[in-house]
């Protein structure tokens, strides 16, 4: 992590830069977050581990607005996103330097948690130079370990790999953590019943508490003014009056980004709730890989979108499946 | 709120019959920002709008909702009216409560429930209506034909005569069409060349017209006054400028083997070829696939000989991109395949025809110079037979489900013609039904059977097949007097139907014009608009929009010519104001929106804009309201309903689809 | 045979909607019996369509009827009169009572080769 | 049928394009071709107006089965409305099928101005498998329900 700060301060220095966009560590160990640095004074905060989750390409919208170049940091699978919104003319490309940093798996604390561990204080391990295959975590009940491997957040077992589509400069290596397939989850959903399908996603966005979080931190889904607070569609909600609009919000929101979005599982991430939003992103980009050919947003830039393309032999809506 | 008058038509009956309508109006009453409703038994009357007239003065009406037939058919006489009355002609609305409720519910009760629900729907719509005022465009003085027979060259004819520019594009190498291919027409028996070719020649020495042949439309883009047509000019291999049209080079020429597709295959013609005589341009084309220089690069026997110099070799194929403001379609129509047919032997024996080699076997520029001869061994026929309704009137997938019209009069033609030329040939002519009406139709036809002893036979033929001695043995029935009939025929004539030119789909799909699974292109209107295709700026001559002989096609090619001419004459056309419209502040600049558009309306802008006290310089969606069509598949695209559509705006299907599943 | 319903369950068992016709008469051209028949096979369909069954089903045509549905094939409107004749066989068969095959016919009928089961099948169908 | 209240009535929305389905419904009104009385009709342009905001919307406000009529691919009187609508539909109909909901409570048809017969036959069949589905329950408000 060393590296990446002294580089960040030469590129301040030699004025390339304006600021740097990175992660700072947050109120506990565990949980570092996005932050500007002006000065190379302000760098000493900065931190890049396996908790690094979060994807820094949406702060990149408003980053281009301001004077001079960005230094941004952008994991594989967050550059993806940094070209989709390239794509839509939304940040600037002239206003970011790019560094492409590598990438070990990013953990889930709530998977350490789940793992019944409690009052943690320090977890040592997750620093991009360790060998990211057990963790120490030092409680108040005294030292547990747990293997890395075991509790990573779920779209790091499915990684997209490790290449960044855009990237000015690369430093660190990354290691790959793709063991289990990219739709299984959704397949396994696909084969249940009606009935049972109901139950599960009445289960699960019943838990919604409509805090916006998930349309917050992706990038895909940054309108200006989202239809769900604007009068355009009589569709402004701010809570979940029935359990229609639960399911309503989120049906909307990832046909929206249905094409657009970059498969990043930031919203299942940052949801409080748990709520595995990632399984409507990936279903639709399924359905599009089955009916239209194999689409990867954000790959490259004059590719076709699938919602904004069409076939004469596209296959017909009720046509049964498979 | 809006001022809403409700306004219930009684359609005479066909309205009231099932549906309450005093009770309609009743219930509109009670409609939030209704504060008028009345019925009246035709609203689309001149009283019936005197009503909305006095109503909207009388109530001071902001919005207007008929409760009637469809908006297809009088919404704009609901919308004038509005206008005369000082309202904007787009603040009233249409609830169909005739075709969609009245005509298919039989129980009361039920169809005024559902014309209530229709009502409430209309009334939700209105009022979240908005003023909206037609936009202008310009119009291209130019029209396009595609086609060359006679409905192609009477349309370009008579709309170069009120002054505007025409291009015709013809397929084939020469204008004249499937009238070019008959001998004599009915019901007056001139010969078709001779009443053609002066209108062949007239379109072609006429300043205002100008004639692409052996040349077909690549790609239409554009709308209703502004539409830009590719045209490819296929390479003739000769050059137009110098060719004489002496027609040694046809003579010379080596290859004589391809089929002369003028005379339906029944004889053959060289490589270079001009279709027929009066060819207009009378330059020939050589036929690559049959030419042997082409093929084998040596021969060149037509450069030798041409002393115009007019053979090019070289020449390819040539785009030329013009602008129009109307488009008639003239593409005519063929003879149906007969593979499905076997039971008539068409494809066993050379002696049963169609009607149209027939035509080519009496024209003495045919392949037996206009003798009546067997094609199997060149005799003269004693016994000739008729079959009618051949693939016409067939509900089986096998043939055609209409009549093909024109079929029992060129009959009558040909059995009248071939009486009085050989009396000692017998005609027998197998019918479901002789349809011969209209002026001087059924005294032709009775002419043929009473001064020339033509025998009707009503009855379908069975079975028609080639015997040892080369006769064909008929196998038909005579349901008049209960007899079933076998009799030798020397020559079977099909009178076979008709079916639309083949490429004509693709070329309703380029003009976005409707098409039928018949591919005959579907009007306007049957009965109100049968010269018009619904897509505006697009009209219909000839056969293509329907089954038609001779007289009509030319009528029907004069009215395609009026109504093209009504939309040149004109300097500025009034646009369709529901354009999509996006909201500046919203707009994300993501072009998804650009992507979907069918018709480029939309650019992009770096414009400073005030949201709320934040002034930046954001990239905004401009919409050309003259290029735009108001399809809407925009609206879908923008995930934040920035951009939406005057006229059905996303408020407005909601308040719809509110208000009908309240 | 009351005509209605006989009417009804020939068109039923047939599955053939007599008002398709257009009286082309191709379906009687078609025939090869045509001669033998005394209803012709475009009759078929009007006498099914008028409801007259009696003097369908005592027409001799029934039993002349090969089934080449040569008719079925060649009808331009899918009328199928073939189907037509086969449905009021199966009534005529089915009728309790007739009797179209009397013991004192048969040695009239009778021919050497003639193969046992025959008489048996033929007794057990034409006679009631 | 007359009303009978205990019997299921369906609430149905067609979404008819101007062009071709909404023409192709007049054509079956007047040829006099009937359907049950719980489809109603909205005009939009072209099938690709349709936004699934829409669909879901009607089925929020208590509708059983949403219909979206259009012009064959091919003929959309904007050349290509269809072909976007087609897809939009594809998708949005399998992620309610993956969340559950009855296939059959939504359908896309192709209707010409000239298939009147077609379009009747397609709103009987379509009520018909409503009606064998039932009230729309799972797109509603199960709150005060259960």
């Amino acid at each position: 992590m060393q590296e990446l700060v002294t580089r960040a301060k030469e590129l301040l220095k030699d004025g390339t830069v304006t600021r740097v966009l990175g992660w700072k560590n947050g109120d506990l160990s565990y949980n570092p977050e996005p932050a500007f640095f002006e000065t190379e004074e302000a760098l000493s905060d900065f931190v890049y581990n396996g908790f690094c989750g979060a994807n820094l390409s949406k702060y990149m919208i408003e980053a281009s607005k301001k004077e001079g170049k960005t230094l941004v940091f952008l994991k594989p699978c967050d550059s993806y996103s940094f070209n989709q919104l390239l794509k839509e003319h939304r940040v600037d490309r002239e206003k970011a330097y790019i560094i492409g940093v590598g990438c070990k798996g990013k953990l889930d604390i709530e998977a350490i948690k789940k793992q019944g561990i409690k009052g943690i204080e320090t977890i040592k391990g997750a620093e991009m130079t360790d060998a990211c295959d057990t963790l120490e975590i030092s409680t108040i009940y005294g030292d547990k370990t747990v293997s890395y491997d075991d509790v990573m957040l779920s779209r790091c077992y499915s990684c997209k790999g490790k290449e960044h589509v855009i990237f000015d400069e690369q430093m660190l290596e990354s290691r790959d953590t793709a063991t289990k397939g990219r739709f299984d989850e959704v397949e396994a959903i696909e084969k249940m019943s009606p009935e049972e399908k109901f139950e599960f996603f009445r289960k699960e966005l019943s838990k919604c508490i409509r805090c916006n979080a998930c349309r917050n931190v992706c990038p895909a889904c940054s309108c200006r003014k989202c239809v769900f607070d604007s009068n355009k569609f009589d569709s402004a909600q701010k809570a979940n009056v029935d359990t229609f609009q639960e399911n309503m919000f989120h049906i909307i929101r990832a046909f929206h980004v249905a094409g657009r979005c970059t498969d990043c599982g930031e919203c299942s991430r940052v949801c409080p709730q748990g709520i595995p939003l990632h399984l409507f992103n990936r279903k639709f980009i399924k359905d599009i890989n089955e009916f239209y050919g194999d689409y990867v947003a954000g790959e490259d830039i004059d590719a076709e979108a699938p919602l904004t393309h069409f076939e004469f032999t596209d296959r017909e809506p009720n046509e049964e499946r498979g | 709120m809006q001022r809403i008058g409700v306004f219930v038509c009684h359609c005479g009956s066909n309205i009231a019959a099932t549906v309450d309508v005093k009770k309609v109006v009743e219930m509109m009453k009670k409609e939030p920002g209704v504060c008028h409703a009345e019925d009246y038994p035709y609203m689309c009357s001149e009283a019936g709008q005197m009503k909305i007239l006095e109503a909207v003065k009388e109530h001071h009406l902001t919005g207007v909702v008929v409760c009637s037939c469809s908006p297809r058919m009088h919404e704009a006489t609901f919308r004038k009216a509005a206008e005369r009355a000082g309202l904007n002609p787009y603040m009233v609305e249409i609830a169909n409560i005739r075709e969609h409720c009245s005509w298919i519910h039989k129980d009361m009760e039920e169809a005024t429930e559902k014309a209530v629900i229709l009502a409430r729907a209309a009334v939700a719509k209105v009022n979240l209506n908005t003023p909206l005022q037609a936009g202008e465009s310009r119009v291209t003085k130019r029209a396009l034909v595609i086609g060359g027979g006679i409905a192609g060259i009477q349309t370009a004819i008579d709309i170069a005569d009120a002054g505007y520019e025409v291009d015709i594009v013809e397929k084939t190498p020469s204008i004249g069409g499937r009238m070019s291919q008959l001998d004599k027409t009915f019901p007056t028996l001139d010969c078709s060349a001779c009443i053609l070719t002066p209108k062949m020649v007239e379109a072609a020495a006429h300043e205002k017209i100008n004639i692409y042949t052996y040349s077909e439309v690549d790609k239409v883009t554009g709308f209703v006054g502004d539409f830009t047509v590719d045209i490819r000019k296929k390479a003739r291999s000769v050059n137009s400028d110098k060719c004489t049209g002496c027609g040694v080079c046809q003579e010379k020429c080596p290859s004589k083997k391809s089929l002369n597709e003028f005379n339906r295959g029944l004889n053959t013609r060289s490589a270079i070829y001009t279709p027929f005589a009066q060819a207009i341009p009378n330059v020939p084309v050589i036929d690559r696939d049959a030419c042997i220089k082409f093929k084998t690069g040596k021969c060149g026997v037509c450069e030798k000989v041409c002393q115009a110099g007019a053979i090019d070799y070289a020449q390819q194929d040539e785009i030329i991109t013009e602008k129009y403001g109307a488009i008639v379609v003239a593409t005519g129509f063929d003879t149906i395949k007969l593979d499905n047919y076997d039971e008539y032997a068409y494809n066993q024996s050379k002696d049963v025809i169609t009607s149209l080699e027939l035509e080519r076997i009496m024209n003495a520029a045919g392949p037996t110079k206009g003798h009546l001869e067997r094609l199997s061994d060149g005799k003269a026929p004693k016994e000739m037979v008729f079959i009618q309704c051949v693939g016409s009137r067939c509900s089986d997938n096998r043939g055609k489900s209409y009549c093909s019209k024109i079929c029992c009069m060129y009959t009558a033609k040909h059995a009248m013609l071939i009486r009085d030329k050989y009396p000692d040939v017998n005609v027998t002519v197998f019918y479901i039904d002789v349809r011969t009406p209209g002026k001087n139709f059924d005294e032709f036809y009775r002419r043929a059977v009473e001064e020339y002893g033509v025998n009707y036979v009503k009855g379908q033929v069975g079975k028609v097949a080639p015997l040892p001695n080369g006769k064909l043995l008929v196998q038909g029935s005579d349901l008049l007097d209960n007899k079933q009939i076998l009799k030798e025929a020397d020559m079977v004539v099909l009178a076979t139907a008709i079916e639309p030119e083949a490429s004509v789909r693709k070329i309703a799909t380029m003009l976005t014009a409707s098409i039928d699974t018949n591919n005959f292109l579907t009007e306007a209107h049957p009965k109100l608009r049968p010269v018009e295709s619904p897509t505006a700026g697009v009209f219909l001559s000839g056969v293509c929009q329907g089954p038609k002989d001779i007289p009509e096609t030319v009528a029907q090619a004069g009215a395609a010519a009026v109504k093209a001419i009504g939309l040149l004459a004109k300097d500025k056309l009034t646009t369709n104001p529901c354009t999509a419209k996006p909201d500046e502040l919203l707009c994300n600049g993501c072009s998804q929106c650009a992507n979907v558009c069918p018709y480029g309306a939309i650019t992009y802008l770096d414009k400073e804009v005030n949201d709320h006290g934040i002034r930046e310089t954001r990239r905004i969606a401009q919409v050309n309201s003259a290029l735009c069509q108001g399809c809407g598949a925009c609206t879908v695209t923008c995930p934040s309903g920035a951009m939406d559509l005057q006229g059905f705006s996303n408020r407005q299907i909601i308040a719809e689809v509110d208000a009908i599943c309240r | 045979m009351s005509h209605r319903n006989y009417a009804e369950k020939i068109k039923e068992i047939s599955g053939v909607n007599p008002y398709k016709c257009m009286k082309c008469g191709k379906c009687s051209a078609t025939c090869p019996s045509y001669s033998e028949m005394d209803i012709k096979p475009h009759q078929f369909v009007s006498y099914v369509q008028s409801g007259e069954i009696e003097a369908l089903a005592a027409s001799k045509s029934l039993w002349k009827c090969l089934s080449c549905f040569a008719c079925v094939e060649r009808c331009p409107r899918d009328v199928k009169p073939g189907k037509l004749i086969d449905a009021a066989r199966q009534l005529v068969v089915r009728e309790r009572g007739g009797d179209y095959l009397s013991a004192d016919e048969i040695p009239a009928l009778l021919d050497e080769e003639l193969p046992q089961q025959l008489l048996v099948s033929a007794f057990r169908r034409y006679k009631r | 049928m007359p009303l009978n209240e205990n019997e299921f009535r369906p609430k149905i929305v067609a979404f008819c394009c101007n062009w071709c389905s909404y023409a192709g419904a007049d054509l079956a009104g007047s040829s006099r071709l009937s359907y049950p009385a719980d489809v109603k009709i909205i005009k939009v342009p072209c099938s690709c107006r349709v936004n699934p905001m829409f669909i879901l919307r009607a089925f929020e406000k208590g509708a059983d089965g949403v219909i979206l009529c259009g012009c064959h691919p091919g003929d959309c009187h904007y050349s290509t409305g269809n072909y976007y609508a087609r897809r939009r539909m594809t998708l949005l109909f399998s992620m309610l099928e993956y969340l559950g909901i009855e296939k059959g409570r939504t359908r896309v048809e192709w209707v010409s101005a000239a298939e009147g017969v077609k379009f009747s036959q397609t709103m009987n069949e379509f009520v018909e498998t409503i009606r064998s589905l039932g009230k729309n329950v799972r797109l509603g408000d199960l709150r005060c329900k259960n």
